[in-house]
């Protein structure tokens, strides 16, 4: 369920509740539902994470390949997003009815990930212009229950945290033609730094205040949402204006306010969160979808 | 990859020739006060706008824009039956944008299928177009604005939103405003208004890691309201803010060109004696 | 029942007053699918197309024009799928599209859908015109009430200026310019020219001068093979 | 059979350490999906399988579909861009992707007592997170778990298993390596009770006289599958009752 | 279109009492009469080479972008010439937004047709190194106005844009065997022939008009176009089915054509000419 | 009340005070904005108030109102034929899945234009002249077929 329709006087009930900062699950206009993360859960990736944000479901696979870099940046490796949004979700996806929203989310991503501090892409280079890793990072919306953007931003985050990248060695023979060799030993791989990975903050503007996290009701009552994505340490790489309505100068400035403080709050906790459970290594008991 | 059989197909692949350039000596020198094209940095200085409605015979409205090299046409089909029986919102009428670069429109020739920059304009332009069409004056039908990229030189989605609520009121479609949109490159602690080509893409002026971005805003003018923002980059919240306000000023030195392009139409179209 | 198939070849013997009408030897058997309401296969030289019509059949309200009848050509190659065709097979149908609906003698109000589909079997040359042919004599097979026959021509023009009908192969290669025109069996006028090469004014009058000749015996080609079937049939 | 060395060693054992017969460790949950009306997850070894269920309920899209004395089976199997161990283009719609929804389509129409629900649709949507050979049958188990968390009657469980041939042995439930070694490989999905085939899928050749024990590898793989499945279902059906009852 | 509307009436019948009786057409022209044609180059800079071409309403635009690329194997000597029609629904109302229709496929084969039967320009010329390098020529044509006859408008607007494509220099360094490109030294192509094409709509074998408008295009039944190079040699004769013709009515649209290509020539020159001098 | 003002979409022309909202206008915040770019015509129809509207040109609206005539094509055997020209009435806007639904039932609605069908009119069949309000005849052939005659008022065919 991509979107719900609900009756005028389930709007007003909602608009109400928000305007006195209380939701219908109960939450403040700022907190977000339960999140719950998991990383390294399909094994022939290189990274990968599962996210649970209310009933949304989202899972994230990242695959490194060795490939060409591009002709304008040389020297740099780069990131390849593509969004599923599966039939799994809702039968609205079906063939090609999930295309749409997911180029949609695949373009924000390309824009939130658009700047050279996000994921140090030099570190992707193999050899100049010639070898690089392309980073595979593959969206796999399993339910949807509202708030999309801020619960791929975090799985994405998740499983560039987990992405290992086997370590390549270059050897060159007697005529220069390079060759690249993979490390045998699975442990001997690259790591990426996340610090400065952003996480998407959705607001949507319901009645005259805004609200982050919206489930897809409070979506419904929602003409215009402000997404903002925002690094550890509260700069902006992103914002979209999404949704049929328009906003005035002040709330957007409100918003970004609201957002900045909101996303910077995210990130140490998921920092934490990410490192506690790495630290537990093989002890781990996996869930998947089993638990 | 699928072959392309209903387009006459050139070499697999090619390269365009500034590939292949040789590094020419002495590089040219950033200049950190004015801009290449003459115009003031941080300030709302606006490439000189050239406007024109009803170029497109065939089209119910249409619309050319000039700004600097940035050259965009738009046509507005409808209202006319929708394409989608399905839609669940019958009561209202389907607003369809559909955003194409010309594959000559840029330095690197672009391909005729549509890309997904293309697919992310035409959404960009459909999200700021939304909040200004009186939708459900026409039920069951729906509007289709085209707008063609004939030449990019920066700031393309900011013109193509002027451009097409221009083509939209010569058509004569309910609007409750028009929408006006501005561009903006932030370059460090200063700002390029309306950005080149080379300003949009071109790398950041030395020495300043922080505050490097795109904004694009469109504006409601009369009603004060943005119906659009976007952008990228890495800006800290102050300067995010200054850089919006900075666009929203952008546009409202655009406002008086619009209004007296589209002014212009509706005399054209019926002479003012004539009413 | 079994289809009553016929299968008829014509040789057309190189006549010494006109040495340049000199059509090669062509075949062409009608009704030999049961699927189509009219289907006929015909080879020339080395090509060889089959086309089957469906139809008139009931119009789907979406593809439905209210005062007309829905024409569809359908061009596709023996094996894979028509995806793998180039623009020149486009150039095929496009013709068929405009053609077939000049000869059929349709009612305005005809709210019917044909179909007409030509599969390339062995793609020499003179696609179009062979095309054009087998395609003419389906559309008779199906028993489509028409206001006239039509047949395609192709002619080339080689270095020297001499004017070959009907080329080989090696014949078109080497030739300066290749028309192929469809002629109509009422008139014997030009009801669709397809050029490639430059050539002059005489010279295209001479090409379609010469090819209204050659038509004549291909409308007698026509004739015989459907006489010859009803022969039997009677 | 040139991989037939391989694929078997001269102890008797496979690749992955199992006796020919043996399946690999099967896991699986009912209702892992709060929204859609059922859902299931499987692993058969290192093939991960999801499966939602969403229905019955009325025809979508045109009202010509729908069928006035039964329901229609509507089936999508995909493959996560990530699950193969070289990246995917596209989830599906791809030949061979269509081709697993047109047999799980007929398989279900099979099973599903579809004659209870005139003029609705039943959506069937498995994705594979991981796919390590038997996708078909990894998608055909865990869509019958998915069914019967959705509580829509079914004439038994449809267990689906593989089975190949190496040299003379037959082997059940193959993994990559097996399916891709160029032997012969057999499809099967069985309602195990009274040993109706609901779909029999071959490809590659095979002696006449060898289908006979091939088939029954996969039948026998078959039964012990739905063994487990009818554990998870009666473990799952407990746990409901359990929590229901508190 | 609103005013399309109101001939549905009886459009046909209508149409060619009126062109008979008065021998003049809706717009007032006269039935071997061109509209006003226009020519404008260099536009697009983003484009080595580009042209703007009106005829009456209808506007096309050809960009050309020239790129590197190993010569075909069959031809190591020549370079490669690419032309595209699109016809774009923001041009007209009839086409939809996807992969090209049927008209914009037959519109793309028939120039292609075009530039191959009258050798605008030699393909050798535009070959760098034999089987290594020559450049590829990607004319891009798109209609921005539909209203008839966009044919004979993107003959116009391919050769004036062909005429406005200025090269670079290029090199083959013979130590790191790479392409070396010399945007300082530019050369125009060599034109060899310079074809035009004129289109026709027949109405019944009793009416043939000169470049018609979108609704005498729709109205007619049939339509034939016959591209002449200045040597007054045909370049291409295309009739796509409709109304037969005779030798004679045939005659008569190519001695039109001759003096169209005359007309043009002299446009396109001096459109050239004051582009020079600017 | 100059007519010869021009506006743009978003101007606002006057508070509800003033002016009852007229076409080619609309309400916010209790003043009266454009939302067409044409001309500003106030028009006194008796009432206290002017009605402020905004129009382009004189233009016929091409998507029709609840209750609004129509011109359009129709099929039902014996009343009409495909390629009729009709006069009907939109008496609802229809559901998801159907069209618009429309009426002839009055004197004045029904076939304004038809053609024959015989098949001696080929290719095009003769406009046909009525004869009564249930039949109309060729006037070549003079074969008589069925339609619902519209008493046509001469003011709809001005168009």
């Amino acid at each position: 369920m991509a979107t719900v329709q609900i009756s005028e006087a389930e709007k007003v009930y909602i608009v109400h509740g928000v305007r006195d900062d209380l939701r219908v699950d109960g939450r403040g206009c700022e907190d977000y539902r339960h999140m719950e993360i998991e990383t390294d859960v399909v094994s022939n990736t290189d990274g990968s994470a599962r996210v649970k944000l209310g009933y949304s479901d989202i899972l994230v696979g990242i695959k490194a390949e060795i490939g060409r870099p591009r002709p304008m940046v040389p020297d740099e490796g780069f990131l390849e997003f593509f969004v599923d949004c599966s039939a799994n979700a809702t039968p609205e996806f079906e063939g090609r009815g999930g295309e749409d929203l997911g180029t949609e989310i695949s373009n924000t991503l390309y824009k939130v990930f658009n700047n050279p501090h996000s994921v140090d892409l030099r570190a992707l280079c193999i050899s100049p212009k010639e070898h690089c890793w392309i980073l595979y990072v593959d969206v796999l919306l399993l339910q949807c229950d509202g708030n999309l953007y801020d619960a791929i931003s975090v799985a994405v985050k998740a499983a560039l945290f987990n992405t290992r990248i086997p370590r390549v060695q270059i050897s060159e023979d007697d005529e220069g033609t390079k060759e690249i060799e993979l490390s045998d030993d699975p442990y001997d791989c690259m790591r990426l730094s996340v610090e400065n990975v952003p996480c998407i903050v959705t607001l949507c503007k319901v009645g005259q205040r805004h609200i982050v996290d919206a489930t897809l009701q409070e979506k419904a009552c929602s003409k215009a949402c402000l997404l903002l994505s925002v690094t550890s340490r509260g700069t902006v790489t992103c914002v979209r204006k999404i949704g049929g309505g328009s906003l005035d100068p002040e709330s957007i400035f409100e918003m970004t306010e609201t957002g900045k403080r909101v996303g910077k709050a995210l990130q140490s906790p998921l920092m934490e969160l990410l490192q506690k459970e790495e630290s537990l290594g093989k002890k781990r008991q996996k869930v998947g979808f089993l638990g | 990859m699928p072959v392309d059989t209903k387009r006459v197909r050139g070499p697999d692949e090619s390269q365009s020739p500034l590939l292949f350039v040789l590094p020419s000596t002495g590089k040219p020198e950033c200049p950190q006060e004015g801009r290449e094209d003459g115009r003031q940095r941080s300030q709302a200085d606006v490439r000189p706008v050239f406007a024109r409605c009803g170029l497109i015979s065939q089209a119910k409205g249409s619309a050319y824009i000039e700004a600097g090299n940035t050259k965009l046409i738009c046509s507005v089909y409808g209202p006319r039956e929708t394409d989608r029986k399905d839609e669940v919102d019958m009561k209202s009428g389907r607003l369809v944008c559909d955003f194409r670069f010309a594959p000559f429109s840029c330095p690197k020739r672009g391909s005729w299928i549509q890309g997904s920059e293309e697919k992310a304009l035409s959404l960009g332009l459909l999200e700021s177009l939304l909040p200004a069409a009186c939708l459900h004056k026409y039920p069951r039908s729906q509007i289709e604005v085209n707008v063609v990229a004939l030449e990019h030189d920066g700031s393309v989605l900011a013109h193509a939103v002027t451009c097409a609520s221009l083509a939209l009121a010569d058509a004569g479609i309910e609007m409750y405003d028009l929408v006006l949109g501005c561009a903006l490159r932030q370059d460090g602690p200063s700002f390029l208004i309306d950005p080149t080509f080379a300003e949009e893409s071109g790398a950041q002026s030395a020495g300043s890691g922080e505050n490097q971005g795109r904004v694009t805003v469109a504006l409601l003018p009369s009603l004060h309201q943005v119906s659009g923002l976007q952008s990228d980059g890495e800006m800290a919240e102050d300067t995010l803010v200054g850089a919006v306000k900075a666009c929203i000023e952008g546009c409202q030195r655009l406002y008086p060109v619009i209004q007296q392009a589209l002014a212009r139409a509706v005399r054209r179209k019926a002479p003012p004696t004539a009413v | 029942e079994t289809p009553h198939c016929l299968v008829h070849t014509m040789e057309v013997e190189e006549s010494s007053t006109h040495p340049t009408t000199a059509l090669r030897e062509f075949g062409c058997e009608q009704n030999l699918l049961s699927r189509p309401d009219g289907s006929a296969s015909f080879v020339q030289g080395d090509t060889s197309v089959l086309a089957g019509v469906y139809g008139p059949a009931e119009v789907k309200v979406s593809k439905e024009i209210y005062d007309r009848a829905t024409m569809e050509v359908l061009i596709q190659p023996k094996v894979g799928l028509p995806a793998i065709l180039s623009l020149s097979a486009g150039h095929t149908r496009f013709s068929l599209f405009y053609l077939c609906p000049v000869s059929l003698l349709l009612s305005r109000r005809y709210k019917a859908s044909l179909c007409v589909s030509v599969c390339l079997c062995v793609q020499g040359p003179q696609l179009l015109a062979c095309s054009l042919n087998a395609a003419c004599m389906a559309l008779m097979d199906a028993g489509l009430p028409m206001r006239c026959l039509f047949c395609g021509v192709t002619c080339a023009i080689d270095p020297e200026g001499h004017i070959h009908t009907d080329p080989t192969a090696a014949q078109e290669r080497e030739s300066r310019a290749v028309m192929t025109f469809a002629i109509d069996s009422a008139e014997r006028r030009v009801m669709m020219s397809s050029t490639k090469g430059s050539f002059s004014v005489s010279e295209l009058q001479q090409c379609i001068a010469v090819s209204q000749r050659a038509s004549g015996k291909i409308f007698q080609f026509y004739r015989d093979s459907v006489s010859r079937r009803y022969s039997k049939m009677l | 059979n040139m991989a037939g060395l391989e694929l078997l060693s001269d102890q008797g054992y496979r690749l992955d350490g199992r006796k020919p017969s043996e399946l690999r460790k099967v896991q699986a949950r009912m209702g892992v999906f709060a929204q859609g009306d059922g859902s299931a997850y499987i692993e058969q070894g290192n093939t991960k399988a999801l499966a939602v269920v969403y229905g019955p309920h009325e025809v979508r899209g045109s009202r010509g579909k729908a069928l006035h004395d039964r329901a229609v089976i509507n089936c999508q199997f995909s493959m996560a861009t990530f699950s193969t161990a070289e990246r995917k283009r596209r989830p599906h719609g791809d030949r061979k992707s269509s081709e697993v929804s047109q047999h799980l389509k007929q398989t279900f129409e099979a099973a599903i007592l579809t004659q209870l629900y005139p003029r609705s649709q039943i959506d069937i949507y498995v994705k594979i997170l991981q796919s390590d050979g038997g996708n078909y049958s990894a998608s055909v188990n865990a869509a019958t778990l998915a069914v019967i968390d959705a509580g829509i009657p079914l004439r038994d469980y449809v267990c689906a298993c593989s089975a190949g041939f190496v040299e003379d042995t037959p082997l059940a439930d193959l993994c990559h390596a097996e399916e891709a070694g160029g032997g012969t490989v057999l499809s099967l999905a069985l309602l195990p009770q009274g040993g109706q085939i609901a779909l029999l899928q071959m490809d590659a050749r095979l002696h006449q006289d060898h289908l006979d024990t091939l088939m029954e590898a996969a039948m026998t793989a078959c039964r012990s599958l739905s063994t487990v499945l009818d554990r998870v279902v009666r473990e799952h059906l407990q746990e409901v009752t359990t929590l229901t009852a508190e | 279109m609103a005013a399309g509307y109101n001939h549905s009436v009886e459009p046909l019948l209508k149409y060619r009492i009126r062109v008979k009786k008065e021998n003049c057409r809706p717009d007032g022209r006269e039935l071997g009469e061109f509209r006003t044609t226009t020519l404008n180059i260099g536009s697009v800079s983003t484009a080595d080479g580009s042209a703007l071409v009106k005829i009456g309403n209808t506007t096309i635009i050809c960009g050309i972008k020239a790129e590197l690329t190993a010569p075909p194997v069959d031809a190591p000597n020549k370079g490669y010439i690419v032309p595209n029609v699109d016809l774009p629904p923001l041009c007209s109302s009839r086409f939809r937004p996807g992969p090209p229709g049927e008209q914009a496929q037959a519109a793309s084969q028939f120039i292609a047709d075009v530039i191959e039967s009258s050798q605008v320009i030699r393909r050798e010329d535009i070959c760098i190194e034999k089987g290594k390098l020559c450049w590829v020529l990607y004319c891009d044509i798109m209609c921005l106005d539909y209203d008839g006859n966009i044919l004979d408008a993107c003959i116009i607007a391919l050769i004036a844009a062909l005429k406005n494509v200025q090269l670079p220099e290029v090199n083959i360094n013979t130590e790191t065997e790479l392409a070396e490109v010399n945007m300082k030294q530019k050369k125009h192509l060599n034109i060899t022939k310079h074809p035009v094409g004129s289109s026709f709509a027949v109405f019944d074998d009793t009416i043939i008009i000169v470049d018609p408008t979108a609704e005498e295009e729709e109205l007619s039944t049939g339509m034939i176009t016959v591209v002449t190079d200045e040597n007054e040699k045909l370049c291409a004769v295309h009739k796509p089915g409709g109304t037969a013709l005779s030798g004679e009515k045939l005659q008569d649209c190519i001695s039109r054509a001759i003096t169209r290509n005359r007309e043009v020539s002299k446009l396109i020159n001096e459109v050239m000419q004051s582009a020079k001098l600017k | 009340m100059s007519p010869k003002t021009l506006c743009v979409p978003g101007e606002r022309l006057c508070s509800t005070e003033e002016c009852v909202p007229g076409p080619g206008t609309y309400l916010r915040h209790g003043y009266i904005f454009a939302s067409l770019a044409g001309y500003v015509l106030r028009k006194n129809a008796g009432e206290e108030m002017p009605v402020v509207s905004v129009v382009k040109e004189s233009e016929a609206q091409l998507l029709p109102d609840v209750g609004a005539t129509v011109t359009c094509k129709v099929e039902i055997y014996k009343s009409f034929r495909p390629g009729d020209i009709v006069l009907a009435k939109v008496i609802s806007l229809g559901d998801v899945q159907s069209n618009y639904l429309l009426t002839t039932a009055e004197n004045e609605l029904g076939v304004v234009v038809a053609h024959s069908e015989a098949a001696l009119c080929i290719p095009a069949g003769e406009q046909m002249v009525p004869i009564s309000w249930c039949e109309m005849q060729c006037p070549r052939t003079h074969a008589k077929e069925f339609r619902k005659v519209a008493r046509v008022q001469p003011e709809y065919l001005q168009a």
